[in-house]
């Protein structure tokens, strides 16, 4: 049967296959989307744990609501972030995080 | 909820996640992406969170992705190039993925309330009818809820509303300002330089 | 007039100018900065007047105490400060940006702080984990089209990539561990929190699995080691008015949440308070040890500020792992409190001459400061009087607060820590220093004299005054607000 | 008497001229020189008054300005009257009065002379500061104040490159010994209440295991935070030091805690008292003026660690391993100046090195358990010292800024003052028999016997090459025949120059007696009645003999007086063997001093931890790569390493 754990294992899985992708990719883009992932991975938890605190019978919709905000949130981001990684492109012809070392040391 | 239908929903996820992560096309991992938001919406409508659900549809899996595939078919953006690939990356990104794991499922393992069993605990719409009979209760006055609930159903995406404009106004506020930031930012960041364009029309 | 009120005038007001920006084309270039600077210092002015009780309405998830009402006066001063800098640095961000004509102007830059502000001020008082994160959020992404603002150089967009990446990283990591102490306790708030962490139901595993998620995701947001990482590389790149902002306004927001959450996590009956503060100790141990070693080499000034923020964090992450000490008659969050307090004029000192000398051509090199007390002795002695608050010289302002960490941490008997920490500070009496002899010698002959203008000169005559008061007469700080907070009895 | 008044006077006089020479140096011109004079002159009456009438109880202390005074720390500036703070002060008082009033004639012709008084004024301010200090804080406060002002006197002739530099090179080896001296004062501070918090049960080390630190968290819940009736200490005045610092018989201490807080204020005093391995800084400080040379780099400030290791000798005395260490540092300091003395040839130089070897004494006895003795010898080592740099100062002007003693000669006739005064210094300093420095250099040995032989050995290995070199220095300069053009026409120095060289001479020879040396001394001493006096008497003695003698024939022979040539064939002859064989050993000796020089001084002991710290600091940078995966997989690992932390 379904437990909770099986949620959270999953969550687990997802959150690491992001960082791994964050880690391991060079495209920004693609890193980008890991990072959506990421963020996906915690909600998932989140509605998994509001699924099993239950109030009065019913799920807690504080927790639903954090994952509303965080979706929110998401997509500004998102918009704010793909227009940096536009004028980044604009300047360098080139979405390779691995070129982009000029500040170091 | 069938236990087999979880399995499917959890390989799909984590499957076109994966996917994500080694298809070297960027198209391909946008795409596979989209596939392993709606395996995670399907698993929210498992946990009971149709409005959730429905969101990370709309907004993730359609909205944002859209903007993503958007974007790289602008800026036309090629295939990583496999010898350039570093392996120290690549191998650092397993390891922590593998360890990071094995720490949180074994966290996971260890704590009491994650054994138990979604069916042992289904959610108990009569018991939240009786209780927003309650003066106090912040159901009280909502009069669509409660005949919702009356009635046995989940109005989820009532719940919904009502915590968020009841409970967290002021954060849908700033939500709003928040927003408007993102708006401002991709102008500033984006605009054409004014300068150039009136020495050139000069 | 509740203090709640002044942050949501500024938000209207952030609004209003943005709109004004956007229909009245006509507008001179420098209206909107000195309106913006106007209404930043009005608010600051109501903010003396304002009455510090919470309303009820909010009441569930948003208070106004002392602390808060603290955070919040140093939230608009810290806006206040950035945005002079932002003056001062017009001509380099207009360059960056191809604004330099004058039918145009950058005005966002002057708008979006206000914004950052009204995120910081709510912070102040958020009692919650969703009211954290929200105005949190607000405040990232703001910094994240700030960062980038300068879009021409090509270094404003590393960094601005890089905080991106690893802000948006932090995000998740941030989202994740609130999910998971929500799991284990079952509740959002602090309150709820504190009371279960002591619980003998709530899962200690769990617990710790998401203290150190979001100890990981707050460690970002203040540079605690070892996810310091993008610090110097985005200080570096961002514009220095947002640099200064950076390291001084975002740092306090988060470190007033980290405040509030280690407070919660390692309440009374606490399952994983020691954990907690062994984390807390030893990152903030490794993040001083960091920032001052890796700085010793540095000559690039903005980097090296960014190191000296690094290790200015794990002195305050010392004292946050330290707790109250009763002995000391101090409390955690009041020597946090104090800490940020010196920290905000020798720092926003520090990048206003950075962003005077930029606008008049000198590089942000060491070897550029040569010659500095003969071209402006007056803007050498502020460098000077900056430099060795950084350092913790006696009689300033940085002083004090060092040692207040340090009896915090004696207090506890962690001299292996108080050893180490010590080590930090001798070798920034080496790198910051660096600088100072730097201004004070001879310099080439054909460098010719600098000049400032008169705020900037204001400005920096203010934030000196204030080292040396803090240094000399600490509490001077507790008077001013009157606010029992910054040493809760070594004061009275 | 007010106590407090005079106190305030000595602090605040020298400040309020320095401030008054910075401010309307333009306005004042020459009279700069004079508001410089006067203040000193009051000084020097008021420690006058303070050395003939002190305080009923021989120790008073007060405050001057609040500063902290919070529970944990309390460092209000104040001020200590004690025999020691008085005795310091008349010397510095005293000295410094004669050096403004011998400067008014020496710089006569340096148009920068307002800057020049105004750093001196400002160096008077900060020295009585040091002398009146009544806590590590004040004291580490006009420490660095006293530095700056020593920066700005070696630099005064800033436009020579070499001045330049010396300034910088004093400045931040300065710097590495106030490190040191920081880190001490901090563990003084911190150890200031392990005694109260070792009563806790919760007291834990280093980085404590975390269950200890749960227990010292429960018992500082925030809700135990009140002051009321709290115990705390956090006391660094000297004058409770006795009491409040621990003992090193208290178990509950580590003991390396003890050794490096002795260890860490120790590395104050080898920075302002150029001991070995810091000692590089001196010898170039001579670029300054002459009359500075006299009073900071001779008399007061490079004995100012000393005074400081005196009034910190429990915190010293506290860790045997640190009184090793210092007995030893200051034995290796004496033996090694003193050999590189013999070679000099520029007359200040051989001075500094002479008074590095003389405060590698003081420091010995410091270190020998016998303050008291190093006290007395930093008293009458002031006065001859302070005489022997303006002697010099004397000559030097006399043969119009000539420094290399081959170029002098035959001075004795033409400047006949200077000479008897010179001589003067130089036999006290050699420690002839009832002169003053017999006295005090006799107490140091005597200690020496007592505790260590080795020491013991230095020491007087170490007095006869000082009556050797001194004796040479003498010779060459004032016997002979004049070998440069500025010992040709040299002529005497004015009056106003020769008042502070006779004053001087006068003291040199008193300071060793009965009701002078009864005022200055700090402490009561051993006396010189003590076991093994007659031992170290002779002993003393006999290398005073020993050592002229060999200083006289080998430099007679170097006045090249044909006559003589026929006449002392044989004894030319046995000189050139000498000759030869001092060359040779001089040489050797010469060559390994250097050595160690360049591989301890400025290797190891500038450069390595500057190298190491660089090397840290480079590898931590290199974390720094620039690269986003990377940062991402600190990131990652931070995380990993958190959820291990905590888990453990």
């Amino acid at each position: 049967m379904i437990t909770l754990n099986h949620y959270l294992v999953v969550a687990a899985m997802l959150f690491a296959i992001g960082l791994a992708g964050v880690v391991a990719r060079r495209n920004i883009l693609t890193i980008y989307m890991c990072l959506e992932m990421m963020l996906s991975a915690a909600n998932l938890t989140l509605v998994a744990f509001s699924r099993f605190h239950l109030h009065d019978g019913l799920p807690d919709y504080h927790a639903q609501a954090l994952v509303f905000f965080t979706i929110t949130v998401a997509a500004a981001e998102v918009a704010v972030g793909l227009a940096i990684i536009v004028a980044l492109y604009r300047a360098r012809q080139s979405v390779d995080v691995t070129t982009v070392t000029k500040l170091q040391g | 909820m069938p236990a087999p239908l979880f399995y499917l929903l959890a390989f799909i996820t984590l499957g076109f996640g994966l996917l994500v992560v080694l298809a070297r096309n960027p198209v391909a991992s946008a795409l596979s992406l989209v596939m392993c938001f709606s395996g995670l919406a399907a698993l929210f409508v498992t946990l009971d969170a149709y409005l959730i659900g429905t969101i990370q549809v709309l907004v993730y899996a359609g909205a944002v992705m859209v903007l993503f595939l958007f974007i790289i078919m602008l800026l036309d953006i090629k295939e990583e190039e496999k010898k350039g690939q570093r392996l120290t990356a690549v191998v650092g990104g397993m390891i922590l993925a593998a360890v990071l794991t094995l720490q949180l499922t074994s966290m996971a393992g260890s704590f009491p309330l994650a054994k138990t069993k979604l069916d042992d605990k289904p959610l108990d719409i009569s018991a939240a009818s009786t209780a927003a009979k309650d003066k106090n209760h912040p159901l009280h006055s909502m009069q669509m809820i409660r005949k919702d609930l009356d009635a046995g159903k989940l109005p989820d995406t009532a719940l919904m509303g009502q915590t968020l404009f009841d409970q967290y106004p002021l954060h849908l506020q700033m939500m709003g300002l928040l927003l408007l930031v993102g708006t401002v930012g991709v102008v500033v960041l984006s605009r054409r330089d004014t300068a150039k364009e009136e020495s050139k029309g000069a | 007039m509740s203090a709640h009120n002044i942050e949501i005038a500024l938000a209207v007001a952030a609004v209003a100018l943005l709109g004004l920006d956007a229909f009245v084309p006509t507008l001179k270039r420098d209206i909107i900065p000195k309106l913006s600077i106007g209404l930043v210092g009005l608010a600051l002015l109501a903010m003396f007047f304002a009455k510090g009780d919470t309303p009820a309405y909010l009441a569930s998830y948003y208070r106004i105490d002392s602390i808060a009402m603290f955070y919040k006066v140093f939230a608009l001063v810290a806006t206040l400060a950035a945005l002079i800098i932002a003056r001062e640095a017009d001509p380099v961000i207009a360059h960056f940006t191809g604004t330099e004509g004058p039918s145009t102007r950058i005005a966002e830059f002057y708008i979006l702080p206000l914004i950052v502000c009204v995120g910081l001020m709510w912070m102040a008082s958020a009692q919650d984990l969703i009211s954290v994160f929200v105005p949190l959020e607000l405040v990232t992404v703001t910094f994240y089209v700030l960062v980038a603002f300068a879009r021409r150089s090509a270094v404003s967009l590393e960094a601005g990539v890089k905080y991106l990446i690893l802000g948006a990283l932090s995000t998740g990591i941030l989202v994740y561990g609130i999910a998971w102490i929500y799991g284990a306790t079952g509740s959002m708030t602090f309150a709820g929190i504190a009371k279960a962490v002591g619980a003998a139901s709530t899962s200690k595993s769990a617990l710790i699995v998401g203290a150190a998620l979001l100890l990981a995701g707050l460690g970002f947001k203040v540079a605690a080691a070892p996810f310091h990482v993008w610090v110097p590389d985005v200080y570096q790149g961002a514009p220095t008015p947002v640099t200064a902002f950076l390291s001084v306004g975002s740092k306090a927001g988060a470190f007033i949440v980290l405040t509030r959450a280690v407070q919660a996590l390692t309440a009374t009956g606490s399952q994983i308070s020691g954990e907690v503060q062994t984390t807390l100790l030893w990152s903030g141990v490794i993040t001083i040890l960091f920032g001052s070693l890796a700085a010793i080499t540095q000559t690039q000034i903005k980097r090296l500020l960014g190191y000296s923020s690094i290790s200015h964090a794990g002195f305050i992450l010392l004292a946050l792992a330290a707790g109250d000490s009763a002995r000391f008659g101090i409390s955690s969050e009041g020597v946090v409190a104090f800490y940020l307090a010196t920290y905000l004029p020798m720092t926003m000192l520090g990048f206003l001459l950075l962003a005077v000398l930029r606008s008049q051509g000198v590089a942000e090199e060491l070897s550029q400061l040569q010659g500095l007390s003969k071209r402006s002795p007056g803007m050498a002695f502020a460098l000077a009087v900056a430099f060795a608050s950084l350092a913790g010289l006696p009689l300033t302002a940085g002083f004090i607060g060092k040692m207040l960490v340090f009896l915090a941490a004696v207090d506890k008997g962690w001299y292996g820590a108080v050893g180490l920490a010590v080590v930090g500070a001798a070798a920034g009496f080496y790198y910051y220093f660096r600088p100072i002899l730097a201004a004070y010698s001879a310099g080439k002959p054909e460098d010719t004299a600098l000049r400032w203008s008169l705020p900037a000169k204001a400005t920096a005559a203010v934030l000196v005054l204030a080292i040396v008061t803090l240094g000399v007469y600490p509490k001077a700080l507790q008077s001013a607000l009157k606010q029992n907070i910054v040493l809760t009895s070594a004061g009275k | 008497m007010n106590y407090e008044l005079t106190a305030k006077v000595l602090l605040l006089l020298p400040l309020f001229s320095a401030l008054t020479i910075l401010l309307l140096h333009k306005l004042l011109r020459e009279a700069s020189v004079y508001v410089s004079l006067g203040s000193a002159i009051i000084c020097l009456i008021c420690s006058v008054r303070l050395l003939l009438s002190p305080p009923s109880g021989d120790s008073m202390e007060g405050m001057l300005l609040p500063f902290l005074n919070l529970p944990g720390l309390k460092a209000d500036f104040g001020y200590i009257l004690d025999k020691q703070a008085i005795g310091m002060m008349f010397i510095v008082t005293f000295i410094g009065f004669l050096v403004h009033l011998y400067s008014t004639a020496y710089m006569k012709e340096d148009d920068a002379r307002p800057r020049f008084f105004g750093a001196l004024s400002l160096f008077m301010f900060s020295m009585t500061g040091i002398v009146l200090s009544s806590h590590f804080v004040m004291m580490f406060v006009f420490w660095e104040l006293v530095g700056l002002s020593s920066y700005l006197l070696i630099g005064h002739w800033f436009k020579k490159p070499e001045a330049a530099d010396a300034a910088n090179k004093a400045f931040m080896t300065n710097r590495i010994g106030d490190f040191g001296f920081m880190i001490g004062i901090l563990c003084v501070w911190a150890l200031s209440f392990v005694g109260t918090i070792s009563d806790k049960p919760t007291t834990t080390h280093a980085l404590a295991a975390p269950e200890q630190l749960l227990a010292t968290k429960m018992a500082n819940s925030p809700t135990a935070v009140t002051t009321e009736g709290a115990d705390y200490t956090g006391d660094i005045r000297f004058s409770t030091l006795a009491t409040t610092y621990p003992k090193s018989s208290s178990s509950s201490i580590p003991g390396w805690l003890l050794t490096l807080a002795a260890l860490g204020i120790f590395m104050g005093a080898v920075g302002k008292s150029a001991q070995v391995p810091l000692h590089v800084w001196l010898p170039d400080a001579m670029e300054g003026p002459t009359p500075v040379s006299a009073l900071i780099h001779a008399a007061t400030m490079v004995a100012a660690g000393v005074y400081m290791l005196v009034r910190a000798q429990v915190v010293i005395a506290a860790s045997p391993l640190a009184m090793d260490v210092i007995a030893w540092t200051g034995g290796i300091t004496a033996l090694l100046a003193a050999l590189m003395a013999v070679q000099q040839n520029d007359i200040k130089r051989i001075l500094a090195y002479s008074t590095l070897s003389q405060l590698g004494y003081m420091v010995m006895s410091v270190g020998l358990h016998a303050g008291e003795a190093g006290m007395f010898h930093l008293y009458t080592h002031a006065f001859f010292k302070a005489l022997l740099f303006l002697g010099a100062g004397a000559v030097i002007y006399a043969c119009h800024h000539e420094q290399d003693i081959w170029k002098m000669g035959g001075l004795k006739d033409k400047t006949p003052m200077t000479f008897v005064t010179f001589a003067i210094g130089t036999l006290a300093l050699m420690g002839m028999p009832f002169m003053s420095g017999f006295f005090s250099k006799e107490e140091i040995l005597l200690a020496a016997k007592h505790e260590c032989w080795g020491l013991l050995t230095i020491g007087v290995i170490t007095a006869f090459l000082t009556s050797f070199y001194m004796t040479r220095c003498v010779v060459v300069t004032f016997f002979g025949k004049a070998r440069g053009e500025g010992a040709n026409h040299a002529h005497e120095a004015p009056m106003v120059m020769l008042v502070p060289l006779m004053l001087l001479a006068a003291f040199s020879i008193l300071s060793g007696y009965g009701p002078v040396a009864e005022k200055l001394k700090a402490l009561k001493p051993h006396g010189p009645h003590g076991d093994g006096a007659g031992l170290v008497m002779g002993l003393s003695i006999g290398v005073f003999v020993l050592g002229a003698l060999a200083g006289l024939k080998l430099y007679w022979g170097k006045d090249k007086d044909p006559l003589n040539i026929p006449l002392f064939a044989n004894r030319f002859y046995i000189d050139q063997i000498y000759a030869m064989i001092v060359k040779i050993f001089q040489d050797r000796l010469a060559w390994i001093v250097t050595a160690m020089d360049t591989i301890f001084a400025d290797g190891l002991a500038a450069r390595l931890p500057t190298a190491v710290a660089c090397r840290v600091g480079r590898t931590a940078r290199s974390l720094q790569s620039g690269q986003l995966q990377g940062y991402g997989f600190v990131f990652g690992a931070g995380l990993i390493l958190a959820i291990y932390l905590m888990t453990r």
